[in-house]
């Protein structure tokens, strides 16, 4: 048979890059891994704070694996390197890790399209934003927070082709203070919606101080500020893992070559909720455009510029996956930091 | 002379009052092998201590020796997984040891890790050399890198008399978002655009040497060796004993102070570069941000426990790392969370550092 | 007259080290009770225990004839005791008035803060003037002289209602007419009924003021007598054992060589009302030892600073022969063959956490007699001071890996002159080198300058104590201000030198 | 204009825990215990704030509870140093660690992590918060308000108070203090929890004023920011609550000057907090413009009578 296939019975492990209450990145793997112990039956192990550091996932994944793991998912794309390393070690091992940028014959990194569920958030902010000036919050200028800034702009815009997008980049995935410094910056020069890409709710509980709204991220943050958060980009990674896990199990597993990117429609990420404060017109166009996407609408589809007038997508063409996580460009009405 | 200086004497009552029992006495010497077997003492303790809040969290008592022990000692994956850890932490150990030699506060080895790490990766971005001497100069640009960043806290303070101990910590934060604007910016990674490096070419990578940390052991122990040349042989070690025991008398006695102080600084950076070096081509094999440890503060225990010594600092540094491989393990089959496992080994250290008080000083009955 | 103070079998060590072993003393109300004794004794650990300061291992301590338990110096105060430190309590960036207030109990009603250092400072200046001095209870302790030091340290423990006074060697730091003040003061204390208890290596202050005198040796007490009644002679039998060391020689005119240390207007940084050198002139010819008498604080310390190479900014010409030593660094002192003795033993001659090996040879370190920079010859280093602890006579040296601090004063004193006359130095700075040194020590390092001076070295001897002076140097200065103000040959008059000291211009 | 109005609104939230955090490091510090801890303290301020709210729900009980919180953390480092004269820069290192395991653990296991609470909010105190420009100075959270006065208040204690003498005694000259009869273990015991007071004081407004959350290690190195301007100010509180407007106003000023759009190299942005910490000190140095307040003398050194 070709393709990869378990020696025995499966045993899941999984190395969460924080701590598993950290209400955002980790904890969405946290709840993805009950629903999935509940569908494959199974119990799952995992250990936390498996930072980015060669010197502590190759200690876990090889306790692990000499207990008898023989699927090791990990969580961080600074698991990459290891785990390329120990896939290559444990050939009758399947390694996951997700937003990982290695893959091999039982490696296999993934992702979630996280810009077509920012796309609609920023749907939702626009619709809400009265000034048409709408804020973000992110953590780190590359690829991934990048496209999801864009996406939030171009559906922003698709509600309101005016409005704009003022992001700051806080420098790390989790500081509360910075965030909520940056938050109250952005609402103090008039920003009426906040979208974010850093780990904390803090940005929405700001925005429910100072009256405006929210758009949140990893995980529903309504319960941090019910009355400002419009909706949320959250991940529904079981829906994506019980598959691949069942695939995996089942035998013959060929991990995609350039790892699983995942749309909307096969899981990945998705939006929850909608706060009152969008009109239910509005609500229906999302869905709408949900429903799109879900059927394989692009986001990234030309003709399409980026805030200098570069033409960065062709009329007719869709941007190609490596560019999306190269992306280091922004449309027009986003203002950056250098 | 003219009043009476003197109060009246009041009727007093004397009574003997009730006195305390102990006192304490310092003790001038311990020979070292007593020194030891305390410290050996203090570590069962900290661990007994820790066992207890282990098995109060649920690990099965009987399991707890098999892992701690057992497991990680008597393990060769794990003893690799600890020697794979150490190298780095040695190095840390070996240069605040220094540093501290000459009563300079090093704070800042995590930034001159750092700086050491980006060093090591220009030369192999911009590929410096011909391949054959590429790794021996990545070597000698983070010792460099280190060194110079040493250099600032260390002038500042000979010349100006400002603080090392802010200096240093300042130029931690400095140097964090140096890399991070390299690691984002023009050095991330062309081909995953992820904020990390392109790889080190297979040649611009520690090779394996009896084992995959073998090569990153052994510079740790030259390092060692090196350190203790220095602190212990030669004629900078006295000096710098001198310094460290009274800098104006060393002065008079024609201890060229300054300079010895700067020498002390500057190795110690350097050692950090080159700790930042074994991060990034021992065990990242690129430049990330993978300093997660908190190598500086490990840095200054290591050197505090190890009282300055190089070997004893280089055994310490091993047992440290030890320490977080088994806490590790412990979290990986115990689902133990990890703050309890930071806790134990604040635990650990607390009872080690409790022990210098028994080094020190002797508790006598008095009548 | 009831006893006020009583010690009785007093025993008490340090790290097994015994410093006191059955040492008995009795002090009766109205006396002053002198207390004698060499170095390390034990003297100043007797009375650390009356203090409260130390707790005995055995023994006995009543106070008015009650036996009592001392918890700690508030204890002590409460019992009535107090006690000058030879090494001053104070906090020096405080005030006077400040220092006082601390260690006196909170008044019954509470008062304001203001208000209680207000009347301190008025209680301050009444006792002063009773005493028959001036003290201003608002400067800081640290702009004060040492003798001024030295009588608030009295008034604190006087207004902290102190009836028994314990004043460990309170005139090692004072000039004669400030001990004689000093003196009088606590004699007239006495005869209003205090008890007073005066540890002291001068004899003459004995004889002078005590009404019974305890003399200790080796953590004991071996006699109590009349010091009225007793010779002199008899008093250091006592205190030093058999083996009374020789007095020393009265120095004469001798024949002196060229001269070898000039200084003309040595001064310190840039001009101004108050430079602790003022320029200074003054020649040390070869062969010679030329003493500088003052009072502590006129720029003596600067002057040997300048001399170690320790002070920079220095104007003015200082020279050794040919050698500019204003340009000279500390480095380059011993390949000149300076020897310096300074005042400050632990401080400036000594590293007392490192052994004894280390500290000898750290001299001889930079010219490379224990090796290249690479390999230091440690064993090289041991065998020589080893050899140069026997030879200079330095006691208590268990073995040369030892602590330099382990030692005792004088030994210490012997230790760095061992390692500074190694070379045959050409020129010895010796600053206040007997200072807290008992007789038998002084006495070996004094006869050690003077076998400098005989070989033909350049001595100069910078000392607080005029005995000293007179009964070394050749040539005396007089500093003052930050200048020679008076040069004297010996043998000179004290009764004019002293003038000359105290005043000048 | 509206840029520097906003700005200086913001200074306090980042300002207002340096220099609590400062200030009860002072007062530790000026007893002569050397306190690297406050990283440690803080987060445990930070969790009990937090943890009180869920349960009262009262802003004033949780900010005493968190203070409460960090003097009994304290209390070991205490007896480290006190009773045990460990090094004082080793206490403090472990005392870090230990407050960083013990607080995430906490919060872990109590559920307080991630959990929003609802606390006393910002005050206007009006009329002044009406003021152009400065008004948002005066719209703050009422510990912002109180800050000043918690300086004036330590002040006082310091110099005009006698056990404010007997505590810098102690700092200063322990064998002076202990001659005197002051207990000086006992002093310094007390000024290690005092100090620690306002150290979790200063963490508990981090999380129940500003953030309203508590996540591991939230105070994200700002504790060892307040140890560097302890030494920056020379032990002397006013210079240091000067220094943390400072460190404040440059922090506040970043995300102002992100949101009006100002294109800056935003790493080295981030730098300059520290970059400025130097430099200040750095023109204090070359000026000698330190003035007279200085390192008490015996800061760092333990104490025992029988010792020389
Ligand atoms: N703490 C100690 N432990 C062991 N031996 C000691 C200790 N202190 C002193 N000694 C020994 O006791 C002997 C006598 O020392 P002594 O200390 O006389 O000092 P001292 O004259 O009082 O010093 P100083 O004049 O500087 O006060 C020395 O040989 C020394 O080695
Ligand atoms: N705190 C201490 N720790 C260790 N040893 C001590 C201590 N205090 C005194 N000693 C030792 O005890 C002995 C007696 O010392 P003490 O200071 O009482 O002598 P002393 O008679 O006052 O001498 P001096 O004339 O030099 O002042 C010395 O050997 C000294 O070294
Ligand atoms: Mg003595
Ligand atoms: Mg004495």
């Amino acid at each position: 048979q070709e393709g990869f296939t378990l020696k025995g019975k499966p045993v899941i492990a999984m190395l969460y890059y924080g701590p598993k209450n950290d209400g955002g990145w980790t904890q969405a793997f946290d709840e993805a891994r009950v629903k999935i112990e509940k569908e494959l039956g199974q119990k799952i192990q995992f250990v936390e704070n498996i930072t980015e550091d060669a010197s502590v996932i190759k200690p876990a994944a090889e306790r692990f694996i000499s207990r008898g793991a023989n699927i090791v998912i990990g969580t961080a794309f600074g698991h990459s390197d290891a785990f390329k390393d120990l896939a290559a070690k444990h050939p009758t091992v399947a390694f996951l890790n997700a937003s990982g940028t290695t893959n091999g014959p039982n490696l296999e990194s993934f992702y979630g399209r996280t810009y077509e569920s920012q796309y609609l958030c920023g749907m939702a902010a626009g619709a809400a934003s009265k000034s048409g000036k709408l804020g973000f919050v992110a953590a780190n200028p590359f690829g991934v927070v990048n496209w999801t800034i864009n996406a939030f702009a171009l559906g922003a815009q698709k509600m309101n082709p005016a409005a704009t997008v003022n992001v700051i980049y806080t420098g790390t995935w989790n500081d509360p203070v910075k965030e909520r410094a940056a938050a109250s910056a952005l609402i103090d020069q008039g920003a009426d919606v906040i979208g974010q890409h850093v780990d904390s709710p803090t940005p929405q509980i700001v925005a429910q101080e100072r009256g405006v709204y929210g758009t949140g991220h990893h995980r529903d943050l309504r319960q941090f500020a019910p009355k400002a958060t419009l909706c949320s980009s959250v991940w529904v990674w079981d829906k994506f893992l019980v598959t691949e896990l069942k695939k995996v199990i089942a035998g013959g597993w060929k991990p995609a070559p350039y790892g699983a990117f995942i749309p909307m429609s096969a899981g990945g990420t998705d939006i929850a909720g909608f706060g009152a404060a969008v009109p239910a017109d509005k609500v229906k166009l999302i869905q709408a455009e949900r429903d799109a996407l879900m059927k394989g609408k692009q986001i990234y589809a030309g003709p399409l510029a980026d805030r200098d007038g570069k033409e960065r997508v062709a009329a007719g063409q869709v941007l190609s996956d490596a560019d999306l996580w190269k992306m280091d460009w922004f449309v027009k009405g986003v203002t950056t930091q250098k | 002379m003219t009043d009476t200086v003197l109060p009246t004497p009041a009727a007093r009552r004397f009574e003997p009052l009730a006195s305390r029992r102990y006192t304490l006495e310092i003790r001038q010497q311990m020979p070292w092998p007593q020194q030891a077997l305390v410290l050996a003492l203090a570590v069962l303790v900290g661990l007994a201590i820790s066992g207890a809040i282990l098995v109060a969290a649920g690990v099965p008592a009987d399991e707890l020796f098999q892992e701690f022990v057992v497991a990680t000692v008597f393990d060769a994956q794990s003893l690799q997984a600890v020697l794979f850890q150490a190298a780095p932490m040695i190095m840390v150990g070996l240069a605040a040891s220094i540093a501290f030699r000459a009563r300079f506060w090093n704070l800042g080895l995590e930034g001159q890790m750092f700086w050491g790490a980006i060093g090591a990766t220009a030369v192999s971005i911009f590929e410096l050399g011909p391949p054959g001497v590429r790794l021996p100069l990545m070597l000698a640009v983070a010792a460099g890198c280190g060194l110079l960043w040493a250099l600032g806290p260390a002038l500042l303070k000979l010349r100006l008399g400002v603080n090392e101990i802010i200096a240093t910590l300042m130029l931690n934060y400095v140097a964090g978002n140096f890399l991070l604007h390299l690691l984002y910016g023009a050095w991330k990674d062309p081909q995953s655009a992820f904020p990390h490096s392109p790889q080190f070419r297979a040649f611009e990578r520690l090779p394996e040497f009896l084992g995959p940390s073998g090569a990153a052991v052994a510079l740790a122990l030259a390092a060692m060796v090196l350190a203790w040349w220095f602190v212990n042989a030669s004629r900078a070690g006295l000096y710098l004993r001198f310094v460290h025991a009274n800098p104006t008398m060393a002065d008079a006695a024609g201890v060229p102070v300054a300079r010895m102080v700067l020498a002390a600084v500057l190795v110690s950076g350097a050692l950090a570069g080159v700790a930042g070096f074994l991060v990034a081509a021992g065990q990242e094999g690129r430049l990330t941000q993978a300093f997660h440890h908190g190598y500086g503060f490990s840095g200054i225990l290591i050197a505090f426990l190890a009282r300055n010594h190089p070997v004893a600092a280089t055994l310490v540094a091993v047992l440290i790392a030890l320490l977080f491989v088994a806490g590790r393990s412990l979290q990986v089959f115990y689902q133990i969370p990890f703050a309890m496992v930071q806790l134990i080994q604040a635990i650990v250290v607390i009872s080690v550092a409790s022990s210098d008080f028994f080094i020190r000083h002797r508790l006598r009955r008095m009548q | 007259m009831s006893n006020a103070l009583a010690l009785t079998g007093i025993r008490k060590s340090f790290d097994g080290f015994l410093a006191l072993n059955d040492a008995h003393v009795t002090v009766r109300w109205g006396e002053v009770h002198a207390l004698l004794g060499e170095n390390g004794a034990g003297k100043s650990s007797l009375m650390n225990i009356a203090a409260g300061l130390y707790r005995p291992e055995a023994g006995e301590l009543l106070v008015d004839d009650n036996p009592v338990r001392l918890q700690g110096p508030r204890d002590a105060a409460h019992h009535g005791i107090g006690m000058v430190h030879q090494h001053f309590k104070l906090v020096r960036p405080f005030t006077v008035a400040e220092n006082i207030l601390l260690g006196l109990a909170e008044p019954d009603p509470p008062q304001g803060y203001r208000q209680r250092l207000a009347e301190v400072a008025q209680r301050v200046r009444a006792q002063a003037q009773a005493l028959g001095f001036a003290i201003d209870p608002q400067a800081r302790v640290d702009s004060l002289s040492i003798a001024e030091q030295q009588r608030v340290e009295i008034l604190k423990v006087l207004l902290a209602g102190a009836r028994i006074l314990i004043l460990d060697e309170p005139t090692a730091v004072l000039t004669d007419q400030e001990a004689a003040n000093l003196l009088g003061t606590v004699r007239a204390l006495s005869r209003q009924g205090a008890a007073v208890v005066l540890v002291t290596h001068k004899m003459a202050d004995v004889k002078a003021y005590a009404d019974r005198v305890t003399v200790m040796r080796a953590g004991r007490t071996v006699a109590t007598v009349d010091p009225a009644a007793t010779p002199v002679a008899e008093l250091v039998r006592l205190t030093v054992g058999e083996g009374v060391p020789a007095p020393a020689a009265q120095a004469g005119t001798r024949t002196r060589g060229a001269p070898m240390l000039v200084a003309r207007g040595l001064a310190t940084g840039p001009g101004g009302a108050h430079r602790a050198l003022d320029g200074v002139d003054l020649t040390v010819h070869a062969g010679e030892i030329y003493g500088i008498a003052g009072v502590g604080g006129n720029g003596q310390g600067e002057l040997a600073g300048a001399i170690m190479g320790l002070v920079g900014g220095l104007a003015g010409e200082l020279r050794l022969q040919d050698v500019d030593l204003t340009r000279v660094p500390p480095s380059a002192r011993h390949a000149l063959r300076i020897a310096a003795i300074p005042a400050d033993r632990y401080g400036q001659a000594l590293a007392g956490q490192l052994s004894v090996a280390e500290n000898f040879g750290i001299g001889q370190v930079p010219s490379g007699r224990y090796g290249p920079f690479a390999w230091l010859r440690q064993r090289r280093m041991a065998a020589d001071a080893r050899e140069a602890v026997a030879a200079f006579d330095v006691l208590g040296v268990r073995s040369v890996a030892q602590k330099a601090a382990l030692l005792s004063g004088g030994n210490a004193q012997k230790l760095v002159i061992a390692r500074e006359f190694g070379r045959q130095p050409r020129l010895v700075l010796a600053h206040s080198p007997s200072r807290g040194l008992d007789v038998r020590a002084s006495a070996q390092v004094h006869a050690r300058l003077r076998a400098a001076r005989d070989a033909g070295a350049a001595v100069l001897l910078i000392s607080e104590d005029l005995d000293e002076v007179l009964a070394l140097a050749d040539r005396i200065g007089v500093m003052a201000r930050g200048r020679i103000v008076a040069e004297f040959d010996a043998p000179a008059d004290r009764q004019s030198v002293g003038q000359a000291m105290t005043h000048h211009d | 204009m509206d840029l520097i109005g906003h700005w200086l609104g913001s200074v306090p939230d980042f300002a207002v825990p340096y220099a609590l955090a400062a200030l009860g490091l002072i007062l530790t510090e000026r007893a002569g215990v050397l306190a690297l801890g406050a990283e440690g303290l803080m987060l445990v301020g930070a969790l009990v704030a937090i943890g009180a709210q869920l349960a009262f729900g009262a802003t004033g009980i949780s900010l005493l509870l968190a203070m409460a919180a960090a003097s009994a953390v304290s209390v070991l480092f205490a007896v480290m140093v006190v009773w045990l004269r460990i090094h004082q820069v080793i206490a403090g290192l472990a005392l870090v660690f230990f407050c960083q395991g013990l607080s995430s653990l906490l919060g872990t296991l109590l559920g307080w992590t991630n959990q929003p609470v609802t606390a006393q909010g910002a005050v206007a105190l009006w009329p002044l918060s009406a003021l152009p420009v400065v008004g948002g100075l005066f719209h703050q959270n009422p510990v912002a308000f109180l800050t000043p006065f918690i300086f004036a208040a330590v002040v006082l204690f310091l110099n005009r108070t006698a056990t404010g003498l007997k505590l810098r005694a102690v700092g200063e000259n322990p064998q002076a203090a202990d001659a005197a009869g002051i207990s000086v273990g006992g002093m310094r015991f007390l000024a290690i929890l005092a100090g620690a007071a306002l150290v979790g004081l200063a963490g508990a407004t981090i999380s129940l004023l500003s953030t309203k959350l508590w996540i591991a290690g939230m105070t994200g190195g700002r504790g060892w920011i307040a140890v560097g301007l302890v030494i920056f100010a020379r032990w002397s509180p006013w210079k240091a609550l000067a220094g943390a407007v400072l460190f404040g106003c440059i922090e506040a000023l970043i995300p102002q000057l992100a949101a009006a759009g100002v294109q800056l190299p935003q790493y080295f942005v981030l730098m300059t907090p520290y970059l400025v910490t130097l430099g200040v000190m750095i023109w204090v140095a070359v000026g000698r413009r330190g003035g007279d307040t200085s390192q008490p003398g015996a800061l760092g050194e333990p104490y025992v009578r029988e010792e020389r």
